[in-house]
């Protein structure tokens, strides 16, 4: 077996790289689906960065892992909550376009 | 003593809150009183006058006021020589004012209020006489100021009284302004209100302030003085107030402005005479300003069509001359023609007022006329006044004004006597033509004239009583008893050094007199024979005109000062309204524009928040690399 | 873990009313399941008792030495009176959940009771934890039970307020944990005590990644505390949730936001406090700021009072920007002040939506100026109204202007005057605002008698809740001592 | 200590009952119809006078026992109220404190005695009686208990308390557009008490010693004279006095706020309200920071006279009396902040008179004017004309107030403007030779209003047939210009109160 020795900056930088995307699709997406997927995404970032720390940072122990895996949970509550918000929405406006959620707009 | 003339000087307010309570009552029982408590009054005067009359001064304070720890206020009464002699002269012409004024206004409905505004005038003229010190005096200057205020206003509700009576408060108290002023820088630099503390301290040099020398604080402390008596005795160039004030009643015109009120700037100028002697400067200011007026207002006096006017303007010219006597160091001289004055000058108004309530509030000269048949003892009281006035031998006038004239000479003061001489002959033009258009020659209105009568003795009894005074007054100060005056108020002066020249100058100013009234005669008397229509407002030959127009002096100063002021307020009055309100209301809109801009912003897409959020993240984010300085 | 040192955790104090309410919650939830739908009332009735138990044991256990149990849970100052304030909140927001739920117009779900006993058990574990974990876990607790309890009258507004509400808040959450993440990655730490005592180094050797996880983690709290430039989901959500949740959000959610803001960053960044507390400052004042100038052209009391809650999230930054000049002998100063704007704020809050329920429920008052239509006889809800107004405005004789003036003397003593200054003119504009709704109530050409307005049941809980808020807002303005005393005797660390 | 205890607290427990009292149904009035003369809501002013009354007695009680000549509060109690934890064995202990002395009796008096003739002369319309009397019981009650207040956070919290008070008062109380000027009045003077509350702070922190801040004013001055504050702390007082007091530029609230108040409550903001910050600049600028207001004492001096003329000017172009009476109290606060600058103990006496006859002249002005307005329904110039053949005792009273207003002696105002320059001429006579100028421009505007509203020909015959002032509307002006008069004539007593309390400018050379 062996052990691939991956650098911890080149996981850092893949968790920043994916959080931004997230970041991006969260908050610029027109699509409420992708939205909630974006999250997911910047959430999972937060798993790579835990788990990453918790082998490679400069004081290795479980707790990352423990954090990740409360992270993980955390995450589906919320995505499960979004998911049962935007198909309220979509019976109300046949969409799921955040676009459409404007009623401030007059 | 004090209490003597505590009482003279009280028992006129206590008829004045007597008039003013009772207003309602008949016009006789306010007369009563108020003549009542002024006869009280001018007899205890005498009685103050004759007791300290070789004595030296009384004075009394009580504490009034603290200022700080260290320096207390008083009130209190002087009596000394110049202010017996006030005394006398003010309750004396008051006396008969007061009766007069019944004849005069009996059936004006608001005489209570008359009487109570003219004994408080009374009351507050005996108090400044007796004041004993600079702010006491300063405050029963505004008490005079007020009543006359009130008084000139008395007929409110014509546009005339109304301004006029403004215009008198305003310009005098522009004079007084600057006369509070150098009373305070005086009692600052003296540590004490009192002038004879400040003239002794003065005398030994020790009068100044921590910024300003003797000299100077002397000079700048006079001259503001100066300023209120240049505003309360109708000096040039604040003269415009007093002609207006004839919109008054007559008998107030009397009082006030021709024998007390308007002498009370030669009062304070001779009261304070050991200080004005400091500023020499200041003197002949004085001395120039006073002579100036005289020909001046005499100059005006020659051409008016009011009556009354031409009185006023003749009472410039003459307190004029007392100033020019003060400023030339003729001390004695000023305060005597101060009483003469006052006395004939009285009797002229008075004899004037008997004349417009004969012709039911004429006033107009040139539509008189005849008038020496119907109203003999007028006639007769008026022509000793303008004799007096024009300084005739031997009449009151003559004394007094001659004695100014000779001193100017003296003291060679050549170009204040030239003044002072061709406003002599002027005078005496003025006063006799008033006399031919009114009362010679044949009536040109008879409508007018035709049922003009003698007032009631309440009316002739004054007239007659001052008639004497204005003809032997003089008598008082002649080189016939000595100087009996002048040794009375100057005790350790030695006699004058004019003492050579009276002859000459007396000869010289009598002359003078009847060459006025020569020209006056030759002018009008054959004017007034022919019986000539009324003449037209317009068509004057363009010297008589400026005359006339009191050589547009209000004009000028309407249209430069009050028309400053004007703009000045309502400039600032629009840039309160408009700018700096407008102001306020911009940074107001500007606060809710930002707050709207910001609640643009929200528009209710998902989006929109997501993106300025993440744009706020970037700058938060540059904002810690920039500060971080390389951190990053 | 071994059975003896779980005896000496003293678990009973530091997780008592946490676990009280969270039990509370799921026997609720379940006693809602099988329970047919025409008892509507008794999950909150059920869920009101939950609360007032955890609320005694809170109050029991008040006055205890701190404790410190599984290297999770304190019971410190700062823990057990907000532990305490969290409950009261939540008891009073409750009670006219209650007639609300009463009002036939509303077709309210019941499932509201035990979604606010999740929620208020999340803030209990926010306020209560030290670890980053389950600091984390409450905090999404709370979230999570806010979006639905914003989205869950199923109104339009409703539900696109809690899709906004979640899809910020959801990033919010990310950032916050990003933040933690590397905070984790260079201690290898979870706990708060643990990573303060190691702060000093951390910021010496790493100061960069300090800065970046403080920024990450102050923006991702900025989402849920609604500053300004985070706050956007703020009106949308209070004006699409009913009132009740609206005021939850206000006063409980934003009362535990605050002090594990509080406690996070200070026990985080106890090594860096000079170099990366200006930063909240800055947020300080741009929140106030820009959170006043946007009420001011507000015509919707409901947006309003949205708003006025991001303003008053400015101010109650402040306290914690002071961090930065604090010393340990100072701290307790902050957490005062803090402690003592949160409370007279919440109370104030929670009035202010009470009287809003009532007056959206039988006035159907949206606006500001549908407030003329309140019938002259309605006094006294109209004097609350305006002493809750008064109150978030500062003025004197409420509990505001106190909370105000500690807020500007503890400015003052750590050398930020100009925060301090900042607030105290910013409330001047804020009169503006605040005052102009009471204009209205009062304006006297507008009486009009119309009656009763909607015919509804008789709100007695609302009333009563409006009632004990007016009481305690004068209370506080007038003797503030009664709270400040207290607070003298807290060891809030 | 029970008469000043028991005068502060009359007006605040009336007020607590007017409001816990029940409103009484309002009666069937119909819109249009016409106010019954008697209202249902009448026995609510007589609380308000009863409490007054009280609080006036209580007045002459202190006045009578004031021992003179001692620098220390009198009358003097305190109760322990809370202190501010300031970090570890650090605390701000704030009391409820209440004494006088010489600076604040007079203003105290002043208060409780515009208070007392607000309540007897002025009667607004039926249906608001109630909210009047409980407003204006409390805004008095703020102001009286601002001037006796000897501990910061008393004043502090009095202060803003009128602030709430006066808005509630002119919001309800106005004639039109009471909204924009109640708000302008809110946000100035609140704009004010926050630079005002600075200050303060900044000095109960100057003075601090090892933790502990002093909040009670003997302390405050005792430790603060021997000790330099910060210039902030000075400017901070300063700006917020000329806000509170409407010192131009900062004064567009006072005028609007006048043009539509109430008579009652325009009494209440030219006589009293902005008299306060010229006593705070007073008690805290000259008194505790003597060193940093002598530092600025030349601005503070522009400031002064640049306000004496400009408000003078501004009353001169005045159309109607409600300006002009708020611009002349601008222009003598003007004069008054003035005589604070030149720091000397006659200045101070001149400020304090200058502030007592203002607020009695403007008291007596707008009672007045309103008798008139009452009937005319008008107080623009262009209106007016030759009312004293009408309406002789109103138009008396009118002059007279106009008197007192450009400082005639005799009347308070001049004692305290001849003070003032006097003791300008000490330290600033090139700033008293100007302040001069503002004798002759009183005496401009005050008369010029007299002559277009008392003098002249009678405009109309609607002004020829009115009702002169009933005996129960000319008593209190009576009074009003008794104590003006009294105070002009009989000053020593008044100015012996008042010296007491500026023992310590000697030490400064005053």
């Amino acid at each position: 077996m062996t052990t691939v020795h991956i650098p911890l900056p080149s996981v850092l930088a893949l968790a920043a790289i994916l959080f931004c995307i997230g970041l991006y699709g969260a908050l610029s997406k027109r699509s409420l689906i992708i939205v909630l997927v974006s999250l997911e995404l910047m959430l999972s970032s937060v798993n790579i960065n835990l788990v990453a720390f918790s082998q490679l940072g400069a004081f290795p122990n479980l707790r990352g892992q423990v954090f990740s895996l409360f992270t993980i949970t955390v995450a589906a509550a919320e995505i499960a909550v979004g998911f049962a918000i935007v198909l309220a929405f979509f019976r109300f406006r046949k969409s799921a376009d955040a676009d459409d959620a404007n009623s401030q707009k007059r | 003593m004090i209490e003597l003339a505590l009482i003279l000087c009280l028992l006129p307010l206590v008829a004045a809150v007597f008039s003013f309570v009772l207003r309602k009552s008949s016009a006789w029982l306010h007369a009563l009183v108020a003549t009542l408590a002024m006869l009280i009054s001018a007899l205890l005067a005498l009685i103050v006058f004759f007791h300290l009359y070789h004595r030296h001064a009384m004075e009394a304070s009580i504490h009034w006021l603290a200022l700080n720890h260290d320096f207390m206020l008083t009130v209190g009464v002087r009596l000394n020589a110049l202010n017996n002699l006030m005394l006398v002269i003010v309750t004396l012409v008051s006396l008969n004012v007061m009766l007069f004024s019944y004849g005069y206004l009996k059936t004006d409905e608001r005489i209570g209020i008359y009487y109570a505004y003219l004994n408080f005038f009374a009351f507050s003229m005996l108090a400044l006489v007796m004041s004993a010190n600079l702010l006491q005096l300063y405050i029963f200057w505004e008490m005079v100021g007020l009543c006359s205020y009130l008084l000139v206003g008395f007929w409110f509700f014509k546009n005339e009284a109304a301004r006029a009576a403004r215009k008198s408060f305003v310009v005098t108290r522009l004079g007084d302004a600057g006369m509070l002023g150098g009373i305070l820088l005086l009692a600052l630099a003296a540590h004490s209100f009192n002038d004879s503390t400040q003239a002794l301290l003065a005398a030994s040099g020790n009068l100044h302030l921590s910024w300003l020398s003797q000299p100077h604080l002397l000079t700048l402390a006079m001259l503001l003085i100066f300023l209120g008596c240049v505003g309360k005795s109708a000096q040039f160039p604040l003269h415009v107030w007093l002609p207006d004030a004839m919109e008054g009643p007559t008998p107030v015109s009397a009082l006030i402005h021709a024998a007390t009120m308007v002498a009370a700037g030669v009062y304070l100028v001779a009261r304070l005479y050991p200080l004005f002697q400091l500023a020499p400067g200041v003197l002949e200011t004085i001395a120039y300003i006073g002579a100036g007026t005289a020909l001046l207002a005499a100059c005006i006096a020659l051409s008016q069509r009011d009556i009354k006017r031409v009185i006023a303007y003749s009472t410039i010219s003459q307190l004029g001359y007392m100033m020019a006597a003060l400023g030339i160091g003729a001390y004695a001289d000023g305060v005597f023609h101060l009483l003469t004055h006052a006395f004939f000058k009285a009797l002229l108004f008075l004899a004037a007022g008997s004349v417009i309530h004969a012709l039911a509030g004429t006033q107009d000269l040139f539509q008189m006329g005849g008038l020496r048949k119907k109203m003999p003892i007028t006639f007769y009281t008026f022509l000793a006044g303008a004799l007096a006035l024009s300084g005739v031998v031997p009449f009151a006038g003559f004394w007094s004004k001659d004695a100014i004239l000779s001193a100017a000479l003296a003291s060679r003061h050549y170009i204040v006597y030239a003044l002072l001489l061709i406003a002599a002959f002027c005078t005496a033009v003025y006063i006799f033509r008033l006399i031919f258009l009114a009362f010679a020659g044949q009536s040109r209105q008879p409508a007018l004239t035709e049922h003009a009568h003698e007032g009631g003795w309440e009316m002739k009894a004054p007239l007659l009583f001052l008639a004497i005074f204005a003809t032997f007054a003089g008598f008082l100060n002649t080189p016939l008893n000595d100087d009996a005056l002048t040794r009375y108020l100057e005790p350790g002066m030695p006699m004058s050094e004019y003492q050579n020249w009276p002859i000459l100058s007396m000869l010289i100013s009598t002359l003078v007199a009847l060459l006025g009234i020569a020209v006056a005669y030759l002018a009008f008397q054959r004017w007034q024979a022919q019986g000539s229509p009324v003449p037209p407002e317009r068509g004057r030959p363009w010297w008589i005109q400026i005359s006339y127009r009191k050589f547009y002096l209000d004009e000028i100063y309407y249209h430069t000062i009050q028309r400053a002021g004007r703009f000045l307020s309502m400039l600032i009055d629009l840039f309160d309204r408009y700018f700096l309100q407008g102001l306020v209301r911009l940074i107001a809109l500007l606060f809710y524009g930002i707050g709207n801009a910001l609640r643009m912003t929200q528009d209710g897409l998902l989006q929109s928040y997501g993106t300025i959020a993440l744009a706020a993240l970037v700058v938060w984010f540059a904002i810690a690399v920039f500060r971080a300085g390389g951190v990053f | 873990m071994s059975l003896y040192s779980l005896l000496h955790a003293h678990l009973g104090l530091t997780m008592g009313p946490l676990s009280i309410v969270a039990i509370s919650a799921v026997l609720v939830m379940l006693i809602e399941l099988l329970l047919p739908t025409r008892f509507l009332q008794l999950p909150v009735w059920l869920s009101l008792l939950g609360l007032l138990v955890a609320l005694v044991d809170a109050f029991i256990h008040l006055s205890q030495v701190p404790q410190y149990s599984l290297h999770t849970l304190v019971s410190d100052g700062l823990a057990s009176i907000l532990t305490c304030l969290i409950l009261l909140l939540s008891l009073l927001l409750l009670l006219f959940h209650v007639d609300e739920l009463k009002s036939q117009t509303n077709q309210f779900p019941r499932e509201g009771a035990y979604l606010f006993l999740f929620a208020t058990a999340g803030a209990l574990a926010m306020v209560t934890a030290v670890d980053l974990v389950t600091l984390y876990v409450g905090l999404e607790l709370l979230s999570v039970s806010s979006y639905i309890l914003v989205a869950m009258t199923r109104k339009r507004l409703a539900l696109e307020g809690g899709m906004k509400y979640l899809v910020l808040g959801g990033v919010g959450s990310a950032l916050f944990l990003y933040g933690a993440s590397f905070i984790y990655g260079m201690t290898g730490q979870t706990n708060l005590y643990t990573i303060a005592r190691m702060s000093h180094q951390l910021w010496l050797l790493n100061p960069a990644i300090v800065v970046l996880s403080f920024l990450l983690m102050l923006c991702g709290l900025g989402v849920k505390l609604s500053l300004v430039p985070f706050h956007y989901w703020t009106p949308d959500a209070y004006e699409g949730a009913s009132a009740s949740v609206a005021g939850f959000l206000a006063s409980v959610s934003k009362s535990a936001t605050f002090a594990m803001t509080l406690r996070v960053l200070l026990y985080l960044f106890l090594g860096s406090t000079h170099d990366v507390f200006p930063y909240v400052a800055a947020m300080a004042a741009l929140t106030m700021v820009a959170g006043n100038l946007l009420a001011l052209g507000q015509n919707k009391l409901r947006r309003l009072l949205a708003v006025s809650s991001v303003a008053q999230a400015g101010y109650l930054l402040i306290p914690i920007a002071l961090l930065a000049q604090a010393t340990p002998n100072t701290w307790p100063l902050v957490y005062n002040s803090l402690v003592f704007y949160l409370v007279s704020y919440s109370i104030v809050t929670i009035g202010a939506f009470a009287v809003l329920s009532i007056l959206e429920q039988r006035y159907e008052v949206q606006e500001i100026a549908d407030l003329s239509r309140l019938p002259r006889q309605y006094r006294w809800l109209r004097a609350a109204f305006a002493c809750f107004l008064l109150g978030f405005a500062g003025m004197p004789l409420t509990s505001g202007f106190m909370g105000k003036l500690y807020l500007l003397i503890a400015a003052l003593r750590l050398h930020e005057l100009w925060l301090g200054v900042l607030l105290f003119a910013v409330s001047v504009i804020s009169f503006y605002y605040y005052l102009k709704p009471i204009r209205t109530m009062y304006q006297k050409q507008l009486f009009t008698d119309n009656g009763e307005g909607q015919a509804v049941s008789r709100q007695t809980a609302t009333q009563t809740v409006i009632a004990f808020c007016v009481l305690v807002t004068l209370l506080l303005g007038v003797w503030p001592g009664i709270l400040l005393q207290a607070f003298s005797h807290v060891q809030w660390y | 200590m029970a008469f000043l205890l028991l005068a502060l607290i009359t007006p605040l427990v009336a007020s607590l009952l007017v409001w816990l009292l029940p409103a009484s149904s309002p009666s069937n009035n119909v819109q249009g119809l016409k106010q019954p003369h008697r209202s249902h809501e009448d026995h609510f002013i007589w609380i308000g006078r009863v409490a007054m009354s009280i609080s006036f007695l209580c007045m002459f009680v202190l006045w009578i026992k004031m021992r003179l000549l001692s620098d220390v509060y009198q009358f003097a109690f305190s109760f322990r109220w809370f202190q501010f934890s300031l970090g570890f064995h650090q605390h701000w202990t704030l009391r409820i404190a209440y004494g006088l002395d010489g600076l604040s009796l007079p203003l105290f008096s002043l208060a409780v005695l515009l208070g007392w003739i607000i309540f007897f002369a002025v009667r607004p319309p039926g249906e608001q009686i109630r909210v009047y009397t409980g407003w204006m019981l409390l805004a008095l009650f703020a102001v009286m208990s601002s001037f006796a207040a000897i501990d910061l956070l008393t004043f502090i919290l009095s202060m803003e308390l009128t602030l709430l008070a006066g808005f509630f008062l002119i919001l309800r109380q106005g004639k039109e557009q009471h909204w924009d000027a109640a708000l302008q009045f809110l946000l100035y003077r609140g704009l004010a008490s926050v630079f005002i509350i600075l200050a303060l702070l900044g000095l109960a922190a100057a003075a601090s010693r090892g933790g502990l801040w002093p909040a009670s004013y003997a302390v405050l001055s005792a430790v603060l004279f021997h000790h330099s504050v910060p210039h902030i702390v000075f400017l901070a007082l300063f700006i917020g006095v000329l806000l509170e007091e409407a010192f131009v530029p900062l004064h567009s609230w006072f005028p609007n706020a006048m043009q539509d108040a109430g008579a009652g409550v325009a009494v209440l903001l030219a006589g009293i309200l902005t008299k306060t910050g010229l006593y705070a600049l007073i008690r805290f600028g000259v008194g505790m920071m003597p060193q940093d207001a002598n530092d600025y004492r030349l601005l503070i001096a522009t400031v002064g006279i640049i306000n004496l003329l400009y408000a003078a000017f501004a009353a001169w172009s005045a159309k109607d009396w409600r300006r002009l009476i708020s611009f002349s109290s601008i222009s003598h606060m003007g004069l008054a902040l003035f005589a604070v600058a030149t720091l000397r103990q006659t200045g101070m006496l001149g400020a304090l008179f200058l502030l007592v006859s203002s607020g009695l002249v403007s008291a007596l002005f707008l009672l007045t004017s309103e008798g008139m307005f009452k009937r005319l329904h008008s107080l623009e110039f262009s209106r007016l004309g030759g009312l004293s053949k009408s309406m002789p005792i109103a138009s008396g009273f009118l002059l007279f107030a106009a008197l007192g207003s450009l400082g005639l002696p005799l009347t308070s105002s001049f004692v305290g403007e001849f003070q003032s320059i006097f003791s300008g001429f000490a330290v600033l006579p090139g700033f008293a030779f100007v302040a001069l100028l503002g004798l002759l421009l009183s005496a401009i505007y005050s008369l010029n209003a007299i002559r277009k509203t008392t003098f002249g020909p009678v405009l109309d015959s609607t002004l020829m047939q009115l009702a002169d002032l009933r005996w129960l509307e000319s008593w209190p002006l009576a009074v009003l210009s008794l104590f003006l008069l009294l105070l002009g004539i009989l000053p020593n007593p008044f100015a012996q109160v008042a010296l007491s309390a500026f023992h310590h400018l000697r030490a400064l050379g005053g």
